[in-house]
């Protein structure tokens, strides 16, 4: 800590650079719950390639960054999913990926857990039944400026709530940082 | 006109399994798609634009002169202004959704008998996007337009309220209204993947 | 064309077991026995009329009644095409057994037993199916909750403190299971008898899902072998209780995500029939070839998942790249990519958008080749046939045993297709083949899914073909009292739009009544069983899902193989749990 | 003062060896994803940097200061010790592997390689052996099932496979009369021992293949079956460390030996000795081509069953082996 006072520069750089690092290789746990899971699939392949993001989905949670909770979380599986989650080591972030892992979706039932940010916390939400592979995407993008916010010191209660969102045009390619988002 | 038939099972002759025949083909394979372009929309700097049909984030038509002959007989009990929702408060979305407490939505009586909305909200993370509501809409109001970037840090903002609702239906009314039902409609985007159709 | 049995069979029936009671509707014929003679006419029934293969149980609860609950048993001769259903009430909720006659009744039974709570005399070790050990309920009858009983206070963990996530938020929730009791569920299934015990699954990559698979193994060799199911139960079946009968299309595509036009045709088609509602030509058509376009689909996932599962990474995104062109056909058409909410009571949702023909058409021309790229890599490649051949081989008793169709009962010689059998919308005037396999196993399987594809190719060229001939027809028969009106009429006349009201707050008024009417699933038979009590909404709703039934011969083929083949064997049953688990 | 001389420019190669050796595994991994991309018709890593150019570091970074996470059930020391046993024998072997011929820069000789033993070859294949206990301890020490199995299935293939490519290399020994590498390079400025040795090159190929845990060799680590195999409980760079020796490193130098022994090391190309190519980016050459070879099978074909792939071994990798070294006997003897 003290450290952290005398050269602040020096340890925000390091700082902004593992930022860079992490936000760059997020490697998502592969847990496929329900139809999410096919999206999430479409995502990975050939379309709308992650790894383009540095994005390469791993078989084991001790080697994943995110854990991307596609489809619905009924009860019964809850524990488990609670386990992978905190077999995941730090620091490691949640994308509930449509309706029914962010808030029960259409299952109101005696059987579905409603929400799966219930019993782990959840980072981003990415409405959808399911989201689109596009609306997947922007929500990892999302979840990319949330670690960069973090970065820069902000907690994710201090991130407003967004705006209306409205369609929006592509990115042109100059805009892109040399170094990556 | 069904008929049944036996699969023929194929078999590996000796001379292929010694001369790798069956390895030697599948890799040309590999290779031939190794020498093709890649199919892929870069997503945050290309993107696919969703066809017309495409059942995305809910909006609500605003008063603006366009609406079907149904709105005139029951604007008279309403209090609409020019530029506002369209909505009627029929409750008929809420009927029709198969989720129940997604919907909630409040109208007032006014002193002068007319009715006003002054409260519709869904919740998006309980929708199906089946699109059975906007089916039930009878004055043309609730429409799903094809905004799909909705991810967000809170579930707070995964739900809707009637004035960005409003804001949708302009924006997605500015770009698409008097676009012809065509199955889709970026052609450069989709030929990556499809190559080019000849259309009729 | 309706299948049930005849009335010769059932007189023979009625002189020789006396106290029977034989209800014949157009729709649905049933036998109402005993429950002290019910084992005597199935086997009976089984042996003797040769309704040997076992379609399905159910039960139904018509509380307050005493004995409130009703089991049904459905049957199918193969020999004489015919279905007969029989029905016996539970008196002080119990009935005896019948998996000594059909092994496939045991998981039924099961789910009866979790569901209802109906417990079944002679059934070895009957434990829940799909909810844990220790749960209090029995979800499914009447008196039970729809949103379950709230009890624990579980709030959501990330709430920032000035916000209120939405109008329908609550801090309560359902007892979620702790991980002893989930331990105590696996005891309950599977002791140990040889070295490890292998949690195969849940949250496991090569599981399809959520199923839990428990492996007793000595070394890699699996001795013993145990499945778990209910980690995606939704309780589905509860929901559509108190649906309209239009709402409860959505749900159908999520019960499999995979085919879910499929799925939707099937429980439209069954619905349509009930209440007596006939799609127009044109809608038939088009149902036909989405219903194809969905199974080229879904036997594309199969064939990657199943590549990538024996190893074949690059096949699994070659069929992907093609997935999308039909995902695109799909969304242009419907709107959303996957569980597409299309089909509507008495017709489609939508006409044909322009272009899409031309897109079709351009699909058709160039999906052959790449499928001849598939089977370049794969069908005569070493390796392939090595981890295919002789692996997990059905026989044809078997099949009917459990219950086995689709693909599964194909391959093993069995010409059991419900599009032949039982055609709907437009099957009955398109010519296909239908593959057999010889040997029933996994290789079997492997090729007749590949034929499927070409042959719903065929189909869906012939489709093409009629649909351009009835361009401008109707696309929904809206005249139809049952049928819900298009927009557009909705916006011109008042007429229609007091009809959508009605029909949107009172549903559907079905004629009371029952019925059973099942679609060709690319996993098997999806049958409905709906039971009309003259209301909007069913009274109730069992769906007969295909991978269920065939996912119940896993253990029994896997024995004495190892994990390696476990792999191969589960993909080619391809089960999806949303179906398995409602 | 010469024994100094020495023992500098030995630290100082193998120093420059190991440091290129780690770069080059970290790109390689980008080589590999960006060949499967194309593959598939993807393009690969392609925003981070210039065309992903900068994607190596930052997995590298992020594997690097993720927490290092050691389950409790785990026994700690040969857990530690197995990721090391894994890497350090494919990084020895480099010690034994001649790049080129030495050349002289501003008067002072400079031997491509760090020491030139009479017996490499035997080296070599001491040190591959040894990567085994990486494995077996990997399995064992993580105490959970999937890992188990997999350092157990590891092993067998690796024992299947370690005598045929044992026996696979006698045909080139026989033929250049050494042990030694460069000798053997040497012995092939007429004809590449290729020609008489086919056999020996197909059982060459499978081991490698089988070495390296790529398909269809990949029982290891077959996430369809064993989630991530002995790997499973490994994290941030302890796990790192697995793929990169085993699919990278261990790929690299193998094929680097394979050259040596067939394809007549850092000899030209026939028909480009013209060529004004120095002798080390000829070696390079070949290597590189041999390793897109390696990516390009493991992107194509399925897997085997475990078992199915030590009855290869045994019942036709080791007669080929044994049929090569026949076939060049009577190659020595009759043709000479």
């Amino acid at each position: 800590m003290a450290v952290k006072h005398n050269n602040g520069i020096i340890l925000t750089t390091v700082e902004e650079v593992l930022s860079w690092g992490r936000r760059n290789s997020l490697w998502p746990a592969s847990v496929g719950l329900a139809c999410c899971a096919i999206e999430m699939m479409h995502t990975a392949a050939s379309r709308f390639d992650t790894d383009r993001l540095g994005i390469i989905f791993r078989g084991s949670p001790r080697q994943s960054d995110v854990l991307i909770v596609a489809g619905t979380v009924v009860n019964k599986v809850a524990p488990m999913l609670k386990l992978i989650y905190d077999q995941m080591p730090d620091p490691k972030w949640v994308i509930a990926m449509g309706g029914c892992s962010s808030a029960g979706g259409p299952f109101p039932t005696y059987a579905t857990l409603q929400g799966v940010d219930r019993i782990i916390p959840v980072d981003v939400y990415v409405p959808g039944c399911p989201p689109t592979p596009q609306a997947l995407l922007w929500g990892i993008l999302e979840l990319q400026k949330k670690i960069k916010a973090k970065k820069e010191g902000k907690v994710w209660e201090e991130i407003p709530i967004r705006e209306v969102p409205t369609a929006s045009q592509p990115i042109p390619i100059k805009e892109k940082s040399p170094l990556g988002f | 006109m069904v008929r049944i038939k036996y699969v023929e099972r194929p078999e590996l002759t000796n001379r292929e399994r010694i001369l790798f025949v069956d390895f030697i083909k599948g890799m040309k394979i590999t290779l031939k798609n190794l020498m093709k372009k890649t199919v892929t929309t870069a997503f945050p700097f290309e993107k696919l634009t969703p066809p017309k049909r495409f059942r995305g984030t809910h909006a609500h038509r605003v008063k603006n002169g366009k609406e079907p002959p149904s709105f005139k007989v029951i604007e008279k009990f309403m209090d609409i202004e020019f530029g506002e929702s369209r909505c009627v408060a029929c409750y008929m979305c809420m009927q029709a959704c198969p989720v129940p407490f997604l919907f909630n939505i409040e109208a007032i009586q006014l002193p002068d008998g007319r009715k006003k909305v002054v409260r519709f909200d869904m919740n998006l993370l309980n929708c199906m996007y089946c699109g059975l509501c906007t089916e039930a809409c009878p004055v043309d109001c609730l429409i799903m337009t094809d905004i799909y970037e909705t991810a967000s840090y809170h579930r707070a903002s995964c739900v809707l309220h009637i004035d960005d609702m409003k804001k949708r239906s302009i924006d997605f009314d500015r770009r698409r209204y008097g676009e012809p039902d065509r199955i889709w409609i970026d052609d450069d985007q989709r030929s990556k993947l499809w190559g080019q159709i000849k259309w009729s | 064309m309706h299948l049930w049995a005849e009335t010769k069979e059932l007189e023979l029936l009625e002189e020789k077991f006396s106290e029977i009671k034989l209800e014949k509707a157009e729709n649905f014929t049933s036998i109402i026995v005993k429950k002290e003679n019910l084992l005597d006419i199935l086997t009976f029934l089984k042996d003797e009329l040769d309704y040997r293969m076992f379609i399905d149980l159910t039960a139904v609860d018509y509380y307050p009644k005493n004995p409130r609950f009703m089991c049904v048993y459905i049957l199918f001769s193969p020999e004489k095409r015919k279905r007969i259903a029989v029905k016996c009430w539970a008196d002080n909720d119990s009935i005896p057994s019948v998996i000594y006659l059909w092994k496939g009744a045991k998981w039924a039974e099961r789910e009866v037993y979790d569901l209802f709570g109906i417990r079944f005399e002679g059934h070895k070790n009957l434990v829940r199916m799909f909810l844990w050990e220790g749960y209090k309920h029995h979800p499914l009858r009447k008196d039970f909750p729809k949103e379950g009983i709230q009890e624990v206070y579980l709030p959501s963990l990330n709430l920032r403190p000035d916000e209120i996530p939405a109008h329908n938020y609550t801090p309560y929730h359902t007892y979620v299971p702790s991980m002893e009791e989930l331990e105590k569920t696996q005891k309950s299934r599977l002791e140990k008898k040889s070295q490890i015990v292998l949690n195969w699954g849940p949250l496991h990559p090569g599981t399809h899902g959520t199923i839990w698979f428990l492996f007793d193994m000595e070394g890699e060799t699996i001795k013993n072998c145990e499945i778990i199911l209910g980690q995606l139960h939704r309780g589905i079946e509860k929901l559509a209780e108190d649906l309209t009968y239009t709402q409860i299309i959505p749900y159908t595509d999520r019960m499999d995500y995979i085919s879910a036009l499929c799925s939707q045709v099937a429980y439209v088609n069954t619905v349509e029939r009930l209440l007596g509602v006939e799609p127009p030509q044109k809608a038939k058509w088009i149902r036909t070839m989405m219903c194809e376009l969905q199974r080229i689909n879904s036997h594309l996932l199969w064939l990657g998942t199943y590549a990538l599962d024996l190893g074949a990474l690059t096949i699994f995104l070659y069929a992907f790249r093609e997935r999308e062109k039909i995902m695109d056909i799909i969304e242009g058409i419907a709107g959303i990519r996957l569980n597409s909410t299309y089909i509507r009571i008495g017709g489609v949702s939508k006409d044909l958008p322009e272009g899409a023909i031309d897109v079709i058409k351009h699909f058709l021309n160039d999906f052959p080749e790449k499928l001849d790229e598939y089977e370049t890599i794969l069908t005569k490649n070493r390796i392939w046939l090595r981890r295919n051949l002789n692996i997990g081989i059905v026989t044809e008793d078997q099949v009917y045993q459990y219950g086995l169709t689709g693909v599964v009962a194909r391959s093993a010689g069995v010409p059991y297709d419900i599009r032949m059998i039982q055609p709907t919308d437009a099957y009955d005037k398109v010519d296909f083949e239908i593959p057999l396999g010889k040997v029933g196993d996994c290789y079997d399987r492997y090729l007749i899914r590949i034929e499927e594809m070409r042959q719903s190719i065929k189909i869906i060229k012939q489709c093409v073909a009629e649909i351009e001939n009835l361009k401008d027809d109707r696309y929904i028969s809206t005249e139809n009292p049952y049928v819900l009106p298009t927009l557009n009429e909705v916006f011109s006349s008042i007429e229609s739009m007091v009809k959508d009201f009605n029909l949107r707050i009172y549903g559907e008024q079905a004629p009371e009544g029952e019925i059973y009417m099942s679609g060709e699933n690319p996993r098997g038979e999806l049958g409905f069983y709906i039971v009309s009590r003259g209301d909007g909404k069913p009274y109730r709703i069992k769906i007969r899902s295909g991978a269920f039934y065939n996912l119940q011969i896993f253990p029994e083929l896997i024995k004495g193989r190892t994990v390696a083949d476990a792999v191969a064997l589960l993909g080619s049953l391809d089960p999806v749990v949303g179906e398995t688990d409602r | 003062m010469e024994l100094l001389g020495t023992v500098i420019g030995v630290t100082v190669k193998s120093l420059i060896f190991i440091i290129v050796m780690f770069l080059a595994a970290a790109y390689l991994t980008l080589l590999e994803r960006k060949f499967a991309g194309h593959v598939q018709q993807r393009p690969g890593p392609l925003h981070v940097g210039p065309h992903g150019f900068l994607q190596p570091i930052a997995d590298a970074l992020k594997v690097l200061t993720k927490e290092d996470l050691v389950p409790d059930s785990v026994d700690k020391v040969l857990f530690y010790m197995a990721s090391l046993l894994a890497f350090v024998p494919a990084i020895m072997i480099l010690a034994v592997v001649p790049f080129g011929e030495p050349f002289t820069v501003f008067g002072l000789e400079i031997k491509p390689y760090i020491t030139d033993l009479n017996i490499g070859v035997l080296l070599a294949l001491a040190f591959g052996s040894l990567a085994i206990y990486g494995v077996i301890f990997a399995g064992w020490a993580s105490n959970s099932k999937y890992p188990m199995i997999g350092g157990l299935r590891k092993a067998a293939v690796l024992i299947g496979y370690e005598v045929a490519l044992g026996f696979a290399m006698v045909g080139p020994i026989m033929q250049a009369g050494s042990f030694s590498l460069r000798e053997i390079v040497e012995a092939q400025s007429g004809m590449w021992f290729i020609i008489p040795n086919i056999l020996a090159f197909v059982v060459i190929i499978f081991a490698i293949l089988a070495e390296t845990g790529r398909t269809p060799f990949d029982v290891q680590e077959a996430e369809a079956e064993l989630v991530g195999g002995y790997i499973t409980e490994y994290t941030g760079m302890k796990f790192g460390l697995f793929p990169l020796a085993e699919w990278y490193i261990a790929t690299f130098v193998l094929s680097a030996i394979a050259v040596i022994l067939f394809f007549g090391g850092w000899q030209p190309l026939p028909l480009m000795g013209w060529l004004p190519i120095p002798d080390i980016v000829w070696f390079f050459i070949k290597v590189f081509l041999l390793f897109m070879f390696f990516l390009w099978v493991h992107w194509t074909l399925p897997r085997y069953r475990v078992d199915q792939i030590t009855e290869l071994a045994w019942k036709v990798m080791l007669p080929l082996a044994l049929a090569n070294i026949l076939v060049v006997a009577l190659w020595i003897i009759f043709i000479g």
